[in-house]
């Protein structure tokens, strides 16, 4: 009963949109992939939603082969990261669209349509014109109108990525809320984001895609804490994870000229090379620490975010306050060498802080 | 998206327009291969007779189709200027706004045949106002119509007065949609009025241009009814351009077969040359 | 600077107004004069500079045997082949730029763009090129000096231009919009009339006003394709250049053969200034 | 709307046909165009009209635009219309593509037309497709009255294709009350010691017009120029260029070709005497009126016909157009053969004849014929008889504006013109230059062959280069001698020669 993609490929030029993408997604759970621009997250929604058909490979739900069933029988439900609405309708003609399609009662149409208005707060706006609304409130007409169809699946292509930051943060708080009380135990809900945070505050089941390849797939927390390789490292982190080469001997772990003490989860790894990750929240200013030179500082929000250069590495550092530097000083900083993560130098996680390891 | 329902949105047209076209297609191409006349009209095989005689002892076709060049392009050159010109100006507020934008479409939606009739009497060298109202100033009679060089410059006049509206329509319709943002972002780094048209406006209308362009010269190209009623591509063969020339061939003096070769090589050549021109058009305005 | 900007500015436009309007208004004053008036010298203002006369103006509906030469059914004719043919350009046209602004079309190295381009391409045909062949064409199927032979031929005119403007205007409408009405429950045809034409009525417009400007003004397969049973009013009106021309009906038969199209361009105007016919041209 | 029309017509009709009242002249009462003269009785006469019954049936005309010929044509189909019932359908087209308008269905096997206006130059292209004129008809009397110049024009190799119902030529029209005025002549002999008179040679012509050209010599507060003609390329203006080399060119020494020596086929049209005519044409676009350089037929008409110019030649038009009663140079006007020349080339010795010659051109006129695919021959041949009837024609030829001007013996008679309005001196003036025509033995006929338009249109061109100043005038008539012997190789020598041979031996006389 199940939503199963098997090797799925789509290429409809030089390069590959999904590379043999596999997954198996159940009812009544939520489902991200994790992805940046480009990365294949649409194309895949798209092929679930039908709108693409794979040049390669299966997908089936409740047992029936779904490639053979064109998009409009398939019940799904979708939300784009464009504000996608019927301009020629108001709000109300808007979420009873795919109701009226389906031929179902008034009496039935009615209720639903009033569910999803009072679930996405958007009582009192049914005769409104969509292009009266501001991008929320589109966002969220465009979520009724999924909502109301009670599709079985449902996907949200990076749904927020459009709304400026104290919306983004308001609408996320609210889909918890519908995702949790607005949907029934059938439903599959895909959401696509680029935005690690968002992964980890959902909370479901991960997919991490790059450049139409999956990269790992498991719940939130073990992508975060295990990432498998650098990429999912880079990917499933904001700011991205710093790299640095460097390498491990009997005594400490060198950088940069850098010597650190060797931390306990690395106890056991073999002496040589390693890409090293460490977290920009996990480097701290310090008197003591190493020196960087500044590139670049930006301030957003109540956080500093420091490029730092040394020789050959590039990291960036997250300070939890609002600080002016001026551009090419000199910063002492201290790692957290107890957050180290080794990756090989076929990028693979060879050993995270948190016991896991690739392999 | 990809359906098998596309061809059924595609086909209807196509293959109306294929349907319609197809014959007269093959037909001409079949009877440029022929030597009808009026005093044989048959569809008798002569081999490519007519395609030498054009190449190598028609200077006359040749002439016409360099005429017809320098017709076109200065013609759409100069709409495309005056039409950009006259965009900008009632882009933003001005007085009477509505009344100037509908003044200006008018010409455009005027019969080119009917309207060069009037024009023909309006440069009427003793009859017409023009020369009338210069007289009026001193200025001795200009020979509008009959004088080789000035005659082109007629019908270039016509043709501006006919067809600017189009390209004036096109780009007005291409500024109104531009985004709002980088005239916000001029104005904020204090551009200059002219810095702003090189720096922003020319360079965001770049595409709409080059599709003005394009449709403006596939028309102009068919210069004709200007033509045909204004001068009959007179004096001499000044004013002759390529349609009306395979025009008289054609209708005229009724060799239809050597009509019909200079048909499909005028085709020919259009075709590639106009492809040629939109690519090098879009490498000089749209710089990446 | 501004000043001078400003005075250049209302300069050029008065200039431009005027030179739009010199043309009418010559034709105006000529349409009340009489064959001396026209040729003894050139004259302006009725009545200071000469005696005006409606003659001109009764000729557009005398019968030829009076001297007239009876506009009104021509005038009909026009306005039917013209709308019908926009119509049904329109349609089709519509169709199948919809077609190559949505779907992917593949055939040997055939794509999209070389269809839209073979579209456009009709237009790079002078019409002197097709009439022959349309004659011979029209003849074999009977449908020589009928208004239906028009109307056919009138399409391969206008489908190009309703193709080229509706496929411009598609491209800006998000193809999520459509994929939206998929997803919905409207198969392809549905999604295309339930949601994709009621938001393009601005394209429509534009590119059916095309459509008449296009049909209204053809002159030379109305020539060449029609014999008594149907003529069209740029026939007709050229018609009149005889070898005794009588600018002054001339010029009473085209200020009524424009002014049917003046609606046409409020009508295009009104689009303009709305902002609506943005996505409608490229 | 159309079939209102056709109802009230039939009704009228029917009235008209069991109408028991007869009286007098009712034709007259009834067609108020032939009051002068009511009803003559002939075989084609409104009388003999009126006992067909062609009701049911459609006529179908292509005629000249409205009114040159298109409006007598347009009024006899509606009197027709209504003496026999039938319904008579009449498209107008301009005079350029009059022949388009009829060649391309007859290519294409159709008959849209049942009867088809043209010029009489087109007949050898039309024949094939025109019915023959039946032995009825060329046997009435009123054809019998047709002079046998335009029985001539009318026919091929002695067979009549087209319907005489015009005639045509070119004369000279020149303002009398300049040529004719005491004053001017003191002053133009003191001025060249020459006198004012009706050019006997087109250097006279020359002379005068250059004299009187670009000052106001009426007194009107406009200015005038010298001479109106027809220089727009491919608007009849190699007719023009034929009548001014007539009389350099045809030499009766020298039968067997006009344009081409019946023998060899050489083009003529770059022997001196055609060089020195276009020599004589450049020079007169210096007193053409402004523009004159692209003067159509109906500039010309325009321009001497309002009395802007002091001379012009070509068809009656414009004489008739400055005729007409309310035209400010009414009465004012004198018609005169085409000016001869002072020497005449030989193309047989290679050099100039000296002496006077002058030599009429027959140019082509309005000519009309029946298609041989049409289903109504009879009726069309009816209203064509019907067209040139007597007291039609006698209404027609008066009115300037139709075009129709006169063939036939009647018309060359003084009291034709005086009816309507002439001075005796003017219509006596008219009538003899037209009559000389007639009896002159030194005519040119238009040329009727083979691709004759390419043969015009190569001349025209070569013509206006001339004109327009971009090509000499040996070196245009060289370059339209070499396109014609193109045209002759690509139509046949033997095809061309054959049909021109017809025309050559009228111009020669033995026809």
């Amino acid at each position: 009963m199940n939503l199963i993609g098997e090797k799925i490929s789509y290429k409809p030029d030089e390069q590959f949109h999904l590379n043999d993408v596999s997954f198996n997604f159940k009812k009544g759970n939520l489902y991200t992939i994790l992805g940046r621009t480009l990365s294949g997250k649409t194309t895949l929604l798209k092929t679930i939603a039908g709108l693409l058909n794979p040049d390669q490979g299966s997908i089936s739900f409740e047992e029936k082969d779904f490639i053979k069933i064109p998009v409009w029988e398939r019940n799904v439900a979708m939300v784009y990261q464009q504000f996608i609405n019927y301009p020629h309708l108001n709000v109300y003609e808007n979420i009873t669209f795919p109701l009226e399609q389906r031929k179902l009662s008034p009496e039935q149409i009615k209720k639903d349509v009033d569910d999803a208005l009072k679930t996405v707060g958007l009582v009192g706006f049914e005769n409104r014109k969509i292009q009266e609304l501001s991008g929320g409130q589109q966002q969220r007409v465009a979520l009724a109108r999924s909502l109301a169809k009670k599709a079985k699946i449902l996907l949200l292509d990076e749904p927020l990525v459009n709304l400026d930051y104290k919306l983004r943060e308001q609408l996320r708080e609210e889909f918890k809320r519908i995702f949790s009380e607005g949907l029934s135990q059938d439903t599959i809900l895909i959401y696509s984001t680029t935005d690690p945070q968002e992964v980890m505050e959902l909370n479901g089941e991960v997919i991490v895609l790059d450049e139409g390849k999956v990269l790992q797939k498991g719940p939130a927390k073990e992508i975060f804490e295990n990432p498998s390789n650098l990429k999912v490292a880079e990917i499933s982190n904001d700011p991205p994870m710093n790299v640095l080469k460097g390498s491990k001997n009997p005594k400490n772990l060198n950088f940069e000229n850098i010597s650190l003490e060797i931390p306990n989860h690395f106890k056991n790894l073999e002496d040589k090379d390693y890409n090293f990750g460490i977290r920009a929240s996990e480097i701290k200013l310090d008197k003591n620490g190493e020196e960087f030179e500044i590139e670049l500082a930006e301030i957003s929000g109540s956080e500093t975010l420091l490029h730092l250069k040394r020789g050959n590495s590039k990291i960036i550092a997250l300070i939890e306050e609002v600080m002016n530097f001026k551009i090419h000083e000199k910063v002492k900083i201290n790692f957290n060498v107890n957050k180290f993560y080794a990756f090989g130098e076929d990028e693979k996680l060879v050993s995270s802080p948190y016991g896991g390891t690739n392999g | 998206m990809n359906f098998k329902h596309k061809f059924v949105f595609l086909f209807p047209g196509l293959f109306v327009l294929i349907g319609i076209l197809i014959f007269p297609i093959i037909f001409t191409i079949r009877l440029s291969l022929s030597g009808w006349n009026s005093y044989t009209p048959e569809m008798n095989f002569i081999g490519i007779t007519n395609y030498i005689r054009l190449f190598t002892d028609d200077p006359r076709f040749w002439e016409s189709f360099f005429r017809l060049s320098f017709l076109s392009v200065t013609t759409v050159i100069l709409q495309y200027v005056i039409g950009f010109a006259l965009a900008m100006m009632v882009w933003r507020e001005i007085k009477f706004k509505r009344f100037f934008r509908v003044i200006f479409l008018v010409p455009m939606m005027t019969t080119p045949v009917i309207m060069t009739v009037i024009w023909r009497t309006f440069f009427h060298e003793s009859l017409g106002p023009v020369n009338d109202l210069l007289g009026g100033l001193g200025v001795k009679p200009i020979l509008w119509l009959s004088d080789p060089v000035i005659a082109k410059f007629t019908v270039i006049i016509v043709e501006v007065w006919q067809w600017t509206p189009f390209m004036f329509l096109l780009l007005l319709a291409g500024l109104l949609s531009l985004p709002k943002e980088p005239f916000l972002a001029a104005a904020i780094d204090g551009a200059s009025p002219f810095r702003k048209f090189v720096y922003v406006t020319f360079p965001l209308m770049a595409p709409i241009s080059i599709g003005a362009i394009i449709i403006r010269l596939i028309e102009a190209s068919k210069i004709m009814d200007t033509v045909f009623v204004l001068t009959s591509g007179g004096p001499g063969t000044a004013t002759e351009t390529s349609s009306f020339y395979i025009y008289i061939k054609g209708l005229r003096e009724f060799q239809m077969g050597y009509a019909a070769t200079l048909s499909f090589t005028y085709l020919v050549i259009m075709i590639i040359s106009l492809t040629i021109i939109a690519k090098v058009l879009t490498k000089l305005m749209i710089k990446e | 600077m501004s000043k001078l900007y400003t005075f250049l500015k209302y300069f050029f436009i008065t200039f431009w107004t005027v030179f739009v309007v010199a043309p009418f208004l010559w034709a105006v004053s000529t349409s009340f004069k009489d064959f001396q008036s026209v040729n003894s010298k050139v004259t302006y203002i009725p009545w200071l500079d000469f005696e005006p006369t409606l003659e001109g103006w009764r000729v557009l509906i005398k019968s030829p045997a009076k001297g007239g030469v009876d506009i009104v059914e021509p005038y009909f004719n026009s306005i039917f082949v013209t709308c019908t043919a926009s119509l049904i350009s329109i349609v089709l046209g519509t169709l199948a730029a919809y077609a190559l602004s949505r779907f992917t079309f593949k055939a040997g190295f055939v794509r999209n763009n070389d269809i839209t381009f073979f579209f456009i391409s009709q237009r790079i045909m002078p019409p002197i090129v097709l009439s022959i062949p349309f004659f011979i064409f029209l003849s074999t199927i009977g449908l020589l000096d009928s208004l239906l032979g028009l109307v056919v031929v009138y399409i391969v005119l206008l489908m190009p231009i309703a193709v080229w403007i509706m496929v411009d205007f598609f491209n800006r409408v998000p193809k999520e919009l459509d994929e939206t009405a998929l997803i919905d429950g409207c198969n392809p045809y549905q999604a295309f009339y339930k949601v994709v034409l009621p938001n393009s009525i601005p394209g429509l417009i534009v590119a059916g006003m095309f459509c008449i400007i296009f049909g209204w003004i053809d002159f030379f397969f109305a020539f060449i394709l029609t014999f008594t049973e149907v003529q069209l009013l740029p026939v007709k009106v050229v018609a009149l250049n005889s070898s005794i021309t009588p600018w002054w009906s001339l010029s009473a038969s085209a200020l009524v053969s424009v002014a049917p199209l003046i609606i046409v361009a409020f009508i295009v105007e009104r689009y303009l200034s709305k902002g609506n016919l943005s996505g409608a041209l490229k | 709307m159309k079939t209102i029309k056709t109802c009230v017509t039939a009704l009228i009709s029917a009235l008209l046909v069991f109408s028991p009242v007869a009286y007098a002249d009712k034709w007259s009462d009834q067609f108020p165009h032939i009051k002068a003269t009511g009803d003559i009785p002939g075989d084609c006469s409104y009388e003999s009209m009126s006992k067909k019954n062609y009701k049911g049936k459609t006529l179908k005309i292509n005629t000249h635009a409205v009114p040159v010929m298109g409006e007598p044509t347009a009024l006899h189909a509606e009197q027709f219309a209504k003496l026999t019932g039938a319904k008579v359908d009449v498209t107008h087209t301009p005079a350029g593509d009059l022949y388009a308008k009829a060649m391309v269905p007859f290519q294409a096997g159709q008959a849209p037309y049942d009867i088809v206006f043209g010029f009489s130059n087109f007949i050898n292209d039309w024949r094939r497709y025109l019915e023959p004129v039946p032995k009825k008809y060329v046997e009435m009397k009123q054809m019998k009255d047709v002079t046998p110049s335009h029985i001539g024009v009318a026919s091929w190799d002695g067979v009549m294709y087209q319907f005489p119902v015009d005639g045509d030529r070119h004369y000279l029209k020149y303002r009398k009350d300049v040529i004719d005025n005491p004053e001017y002549q003191k002053q133009y002999k003191e001025a060249t010691g020459k006198e004012l008179r009706v050019p006997q040679t087109w250097k006279e012509y020359g002379e005068m017009a250059a004299y009187f050209n670009n000052w106001d010599w009426d007194g009107d507060g406009e200015k005038e120029y010298g001479s109106a003609e027809v220089m727009k390329k491919d608007d009849l203006m190699y007719a023009a260029f034929y009548s001014r080399s007539a009389a350099y060119s045809k030499n009766p020494k020298t039968p067997g070709g006009f344009f081409f020596d019946l023998e060899t086929m050489k083009p003529l049209i770059n022997n001196p005497g055609f060089v020195e005519a276009l020599t004589d044409w450049v020079e007169a676009t210096k007193y053409v009126p402004p523009g004159g350089i692209n003067f159509g037929l109906g500039d010309e008409i325009g321009s001497f016909g309002g009395g802007q110019t002091l001379f012009s030649f070509s068809w009656d038009d414009a004489f008739v157009a400055a005729m007409q009663p309310d035209s400010p140079i009414n009465n004012k006007v004198g018609a005169a053969q085409l000016p001869g020349a002072m020497k005449v080339w030989n193309r047989k010795t290679n050099s100039w004849d000296e002496g006077f010659n002058q030599a009429p051109f027959f140019v082509w006129g309005w000519a009309v014929g029946v298609a041989k695919k049409s289903k109504e021959k009879e009726m069309a041949f009816d209203y064509l008889c019907f067209f040139a009837n007597e007291a039609n024609h006698q209404a027609d030829i008066g009115i300037g504006r139709f075009g129709v001007n006169p063939f036939r013996n009647d018309d060359f008679k003084v009291d034709v013109w005086t009816q309507i309005g002439w001075d005796k001196d003017i219509a006596q003036s008219y009538v003899d230059t037209l009559a000389q025509m007639e009896q002159s033995k030194n005519r040119v006929f238009p040329l009727r062959v083979p691709g004759t338009f390419e043969f015009n249109a190569a001349l025209a061109t070569a013509a206006a280069k001339a004109l327009a100043g971009q090509l000499s005038p040996q070196a245009a008539l060289d370059e339209a001698a070499k396109q014609w012997e193109d045209i002759l190789n690509r139509v046949g020598k033997d095809n061309v020669r054959k049909a021109y041979a017809v025309g050559v031996a009228m111009e020669d006389n033995k026809q």
